[in-house]
């Protein structure tokens, strides 16, 4: 079976959600606290949604520095696959395991609200099973999802298919219409919205099932291959 | 005339600071041992025309304590500054 | 200064005849420290003394009640070894200063009172009530009110999934700001606030204790006294009374204090709240029979030189008091640590000891050092249940006949268009900012009629079932008749639950009122109160819980009367949404209940917002009709149930008819679907914008088979029209375009409080 | 020895301000027309042990630069202050 490491940081408050949309899917989630340093046997590790550390000073200004971020660091590096959804996006640009920043909303207000997103590379762990140009209902829950980079990475981020996913009508003022982005490699992604908010009709959308079946399925069927 | 004015936002003493204290508690953690005391606050920059100095001065005050801060927990102050 | 020559117990807020009863209770003299803490358990905030009598007039009993008022939450048995617990609580006064740390601060102590039972809390509301938009300073207290729930609720975790959006000149210098949270447990983690067990020890969670809050429950705001007993003079600037929210802290709290719960370390816990370490001390100690003894050198500070009357007395936030035993120390030291949580040990449990009677008394001790001396010695009962209970003087308004004789029946019609256009407003940029979805629970949020969650969440035994939540106020109706217009509040609470499904199962209110020494204020207070007896009694549902905010004046005018009913219901089955507002044309629109009001009037306009608008606040209340509710509530429940159970069914919409009226709402249900409605007839100009709870909208595609149903449920229901078309038109009164309508209604929040769209 | 440290956060050029764009848009409805170039940022005060000024600065700079701000989108400057 899968198994999916969801990071819990003092303040996260999405783990629980998190670990609830892996194990729809068949993957077995595991909690991994901030203080653990070793990641192996884990084909997937997720940095969930909420307030780590507070948000104090900036999101992921401090979560950066907990221990387990140079095992997830090791992790990514090493090619496994890493998503932060919301907070865990925030990280890891904090972290530098992607780039760029992510800013207040342009109305400086919190948003909870559904948005369409469209899938505009396949090259990810999230968006592998998706197609391109597909439109997926999907809620943000988010004060500071505004995705600012420079010039220079919005340009690298275009030409090497770096953007997974765009907004359809821009709800925060990112950058681009930018939700998410992918490390060059494609295995490291970060996005705003909840996918693992929009997996049951009950609730308004399941249309968040295909990116984390992309990403439960990603190293499992890397693995297939490389074998 | 336009002149450059700095407005620093601070707590008043004795009101709870959890950001500051919650940078603080993490700091040693993070190798900075022996910084103590941390205080979070806001800054905000801004060009105020006016004839003079003074004047400037108290239009940003004004701006400070009415708009910037809310006195019950803040102490806000401006000054006169260079761009730099 | 005048308060100079003020005696040190006035200066405490108690009268002469309660300190005699201090000197009787004690047999002596009280020292300065044990003043204060009488003053601040004796003040109206701890003691409930004026209202305690009446509220006694409230049913409390129910088959499925495991908790009822007194503790801090009522809890219900929900079904499949759930329990669920709730509660609601004012923060009026903190968030008309500062209304971010005031509204936020607000939320942590509702969450405190939740999880101190043992449940998780799993969903907030927010009832707010604030002055004319067209005053800047309302838009700050707006701005500031919403962004505080927001910014707390959403970084502890807890969604926000509904409240109440009211704005009245009444409000315009005293905001209410009322929240209630629901959580839920397994039946068996369910903990009271009490304290047994000789030797065991009394922990504090969370926080350092700074001068926060200190005259937060009003008796200390103008002290000035000395005394060599730990009671030095007053300065202001050393006196910040404001408290700052720390939604982080309480989030560690929180996980801490449930994994504690699981692990079976605790006896009893308590939340901190109004009176601090006082008010924990003593209600955990008396509600078990026994002594304290508490030593405030233990406590850690935020600041330096505090006095002990300020430690005691301190609201600072995010903390709680544990009982446990020696024993499970270093398990709750351990698990404390991991969530980055202080805990110290600030006293332990002693035994009652014999007064002049004999009687067994348990008295809370404040030392300075476990085993050192004792600076204050009182009965912990007599701080927490006895203060004196007040039958305050209560006189009917001399203006109220002349306030009900001027009906709003003969107010001249004019545009019925620009009267609905002008009533609409979405609370969505409110709601927009709470996080309303987290634990995936939530099948109905924000902006709907009641809120439906999934009863699910980490830790809770596998269930289908869901809860509804819904807050209620209507301060209109209650000015004019508090007694039938709280009885309304309930019914239409009682409505909203049924629009999803959800038969209702227990109450909470939140009493906000004025100065409780004004007979008149005295006199609402206590026709509120019968009123909502009256309602509960007659729809079988108890009050597990509540609060009074009394006091609640502006510009030396009292507030309406603002009684706040919370709500809870639950569904058997919820594996699909409710049929929610979006009609589909085609569909046949029905009005479910009697067409007409019970009492004389058929379309009463009293209190409704219609006539409100118009300036006119006078009038007559509709009455409150038991046995008509109940079988229209019942039948509708069913019809939602059905769907939320899977059933297929041709129900495609329900909506209650409440504030706005018949046409308020069907403008809402066209809005929120883009697709018009035509109604033919209508009984006049008043059908439209009368307000009575206990009418529906449905819409259905099978009229014939919806109607046998009615029938056999013996429900009266008129098919009003039929859903289509791109218009809203009602009769020949209202003839608006949806889009016109869904624009001014989108619009009306963010254009009052001058935002950019 | 404490050296008492201020670390002003700023905004890098060029980098969206919506909070100083929005305090400025609504200035003028508030009665305070002629300002202009509002600029929102943080500051930081904070106690540091270092055996002198440049030792406590040194330190403060490094904390600045890694912690305090975000230099994809901020700079940060240490300076010794004085309390008052
Ligand atoms: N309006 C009311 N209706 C029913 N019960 C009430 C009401 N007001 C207060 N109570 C009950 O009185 C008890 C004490 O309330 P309160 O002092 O506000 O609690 P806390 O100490 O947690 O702040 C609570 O259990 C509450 O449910
Ligand atoms: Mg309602």
């Amino acid at each position: 079976m899968v198994r999916i490491g969801v990071v819990v940081f003092p303040g996260s408050n999405c783990e629980y959600d998190a670990a609830s949309g892996a194990a729809q899917l068949g993957a077995q989630a595991e909690f991994v606290w901030h203080s653990a340093t070793d990641l192996s046997g884990f084909d997937g590790i997720i940095l969930p949604g909420g307030f780590a550390h507070g948000d104090y000073l900036r999101p992921g200004a401090l979560a950066r520095f907990s221990p387990v971020m140079e095992a997830v660091a090791r992790f990514a590096h090493d090619g496994g696959p890493v998503l932060g959804i919301c907070n865990g996006f925030q990280v890891l640009c904090e972290s530098g395991l992607l780039p760029g920043a992510l800013q207040k909303n342009r109305g400086l207000t919190f948003l909870c609200q559904a948005t369409t997103l469209v899938v505009t590379s396949t090259d990810s762990v999230l968006t592998s099973a998706a197609t391109l140009g597909q439109e997926l209902v999907i809620p943000i829950n988010h004060f500071s999802g505004a995705y600012t980079c420079d010039d220079a990475t919005l340009r690298a981020l275009r030409e090497n298919d770096r953007v997974v996913l765009r907004y359809k009508e821009n709800p925060n003022g990112s950058r681009d219409d930018i939700a998410g982005v992918a490390n060059g490699a494609g295995n490291v992604v970060g996005l705003m919205p909840h996918p693992e908010r929009a997996m049951s009709t009950l609730l308004g959308s399941a249309d968040g099932r295909v990116l984390l079946e992309s990403f439960v399925t990603s190293n499992v069927t890397s693995n297939v291959a490389v074998a | 005339m336009n002149h450059f004015v700095i407005v620093d936002v601070t707590l008043r003493d004795g009101i709870a600071d959890p950001e500051g204290s919650t940078i603080e508690r993490a700091l040693p953690a993070l190798g900075f041992a022996g910084v103590t005391n941390v205080h979070a606050g806001k800054s905000f920059r801004l060009d105020v025309d006016a004839p003079n100095e003074a004047a400037a001065l108290e239009k940003a005050t004004a701006l400070a304590e009415r708009l910037l801060s809310n006195p019950v927990i803040e102490n806000a102050t401006a000054r006169i500054a260079t761009r730099g | 200064m005048s308060r100079a020559a003020e005696p040190l117990h006035r200066a405490l807020g108690l009268t002469d005849d309660e300190l005699e009863e201090i000197r009787r209770v004690l047999g002596r003299e009280p020292n300065h420290l044990e003043l204060a803490l009488y003053g601040v358990m004796w003040s109206e905030h701890c003691s409930y003394k004026s209202s305690r009598i009446h509220l006694r007039r409230l049913p409390t009993e129910g088959s499925h009640v495991l908790v009822g008022p007194g503790e801090n939450a009522g809890v219900i048995d929900a079904g499949d070894g759930i329990a669920v617990a709730i509660r609601i609580e004012s923060h009026n006064h903190p968030s008309a200063i500062e209304p971010y740390q005031g509204a936020a601060t607000g939320v942590g102590g509702i969450l405190r009172d939740v999880f101190t039972m043992g449940a998780r809390p799993l969903a907030v509301m927010d009832p707010l009530f604030f002055g004319d938009l067209a005053d800047a300073r309302q838009r700050w207290l707006v701005e500031g009110v919403v962004a505080g729930i927001s910014g707390y609720g959403n970084s502890v975790g807890v969604p926000t999934v509904g409240g109440e959006l009211t704005f009245d000149d009444c409000y315009a210098t005293n905001p209410l700001v009322n929240v209630l949270c629901a959580g839920a447990m397994p039946v068996e983690r369910l903990v009271l606030g009490v304290a047994s067990g000789v030797g065991n020890l009394a922990v504090l969670l969370g926080s350092s204790t700074g001068r926060d809050g200190i005259g937060g429950v009003s008796v200390l705001a103008s002290a000035g006294f000395a005394g060599d007993d730990g009671a030095v003079s007053l300065d202001d600037a050393k006196r910040p009374s404001v408290q700052v929210g720390d939604p982080y802290e309480e989030k560690r709290l929180i996980e801490a204090c449930l994994a504690l719960l699981d692990g079976g370390h605790v006896v009893g816990i308590q939340d901190l709240g109004g009176a601090g370490i006082v008010c924990a001390t003593s209600e955990t100690a008396a509600r078990g029979g026994v002594g304290m003894d508490v030593d405030v050198t233990a406590i850690a500070l935020r600041e330096p030189g505090m006095q002990p009357y300020e430690i005691m007395t301190s609201e600072s936030q995010e903390r709680m008091l544990a009982i446990i035993t020696p024993e499970s120390w270093p398990a709750v030291s351990a698990l404390c640590a991991k969530w980055e949580v202080r805990a110290t040990v600030v006293g332990h449990v002693v035994a009652p000891i014999p007064d002049a009677n004999g009687t067994l008394v348990g008295m809370l001790r404040v030392r300075r050092g476990l085993d050192g001396e004792v600076l204050a010695e009182v009965p912990a009962s007599s701080l927490a249940h006895e203060a004196p209970l007040y039958d305050r003087a209560r006189r009917r308004p001399a203006n109220l006949d002349a306030l009900r004789a001027d009906d709003p029946s003969d107010e001249p019609v004019g545009s019925a268009n620009d009267d609905l256009l002008d009533l609409l407003v979405d609370p969505a940029w409110v709601y927009r900012q709470y996080d309303s979805q987290l634990f995936l629970n939530t099948v109905v949020g924000p902006g709907r009629d009641a809120a439906l969650l999934r009863l699910a969440g980490p830790g809770l035994p596998h269930s289908e079932r869901g809860i509804a939540l819904s807050t209620d106020s209507n301060p209109r109706w209650c000015a004019l008749d508090p007694r039938a217009g709280t009885a309304l509040t309930v019914a239409e609470g009682v409505a909203n639950l049924a629009c999803v499904g959800a038969s209702a199962k227990a109450v909470v209110n939140c009493l906000n009122f004025g100065n409780p020494e004004h007979p008149e204020v005295m006199w609402q207070l206590s026709e509120a109160i019968d009123g909502m007896a009256e309602a509960c009694d007659a729809l079988g549902l108890p009050v597990v819980g509540g609060n009074v905010s009394l006091y609640n004046e502006s510009g030396g005018h009292d507030i309406d009367p603002t009684p706040v009913v919370g709500l809870l219901g639950v569904v058997d089955s919820l594996v699909a949404p409710p049929p929610g507002w979006d009609w589909t044309t085609g569909d046949a629109l029905v009005l479910v209940g009697s067409r007409h009001a019970a009492g004389p009037d058929a379309f009463p306009l009293g209190g409704s917002r219609w006539a409100t608008r118009r300036g006119r606040r006078g009038g007559r209340v509709p009455p409150f009709d038991a046995t008509l509710l109940r079988a229209t509530f019942a039948f509708v429940t069913g019809e939602v149930a059905r769907v939320c159970a899977g059933v297929t069914s041709d129900v495609t919409a329900v909506h209650d008819v409440g504030g706005g009226g018949l046409a308020g709402a069907l403008a809402e249900m066209a809005a929120s679907t883009g697709v018009g409605v035509t109604i033919l007839d209508l009984e006049g100009h008043a059908e439209l914008f009368s307000e009575f709870p206990g009418r529906f909208v449905v819409t259905t595609s099978d009229l014939r088979a919806f109607s046998e149903r009615a029938r056999g449920a013996g429900v009266a229901i008129v098919h009003l029209g039929d859903v289509g078309g791109d218009r809203l038109v009602l009769a020949n009164y209202v003839n608006l375009s949806v889009s016109q309508v869904a624009a001014r209604r989108g619009a009306a929040l963010t254009t009052a409080l001058a935002l950019r769209a």
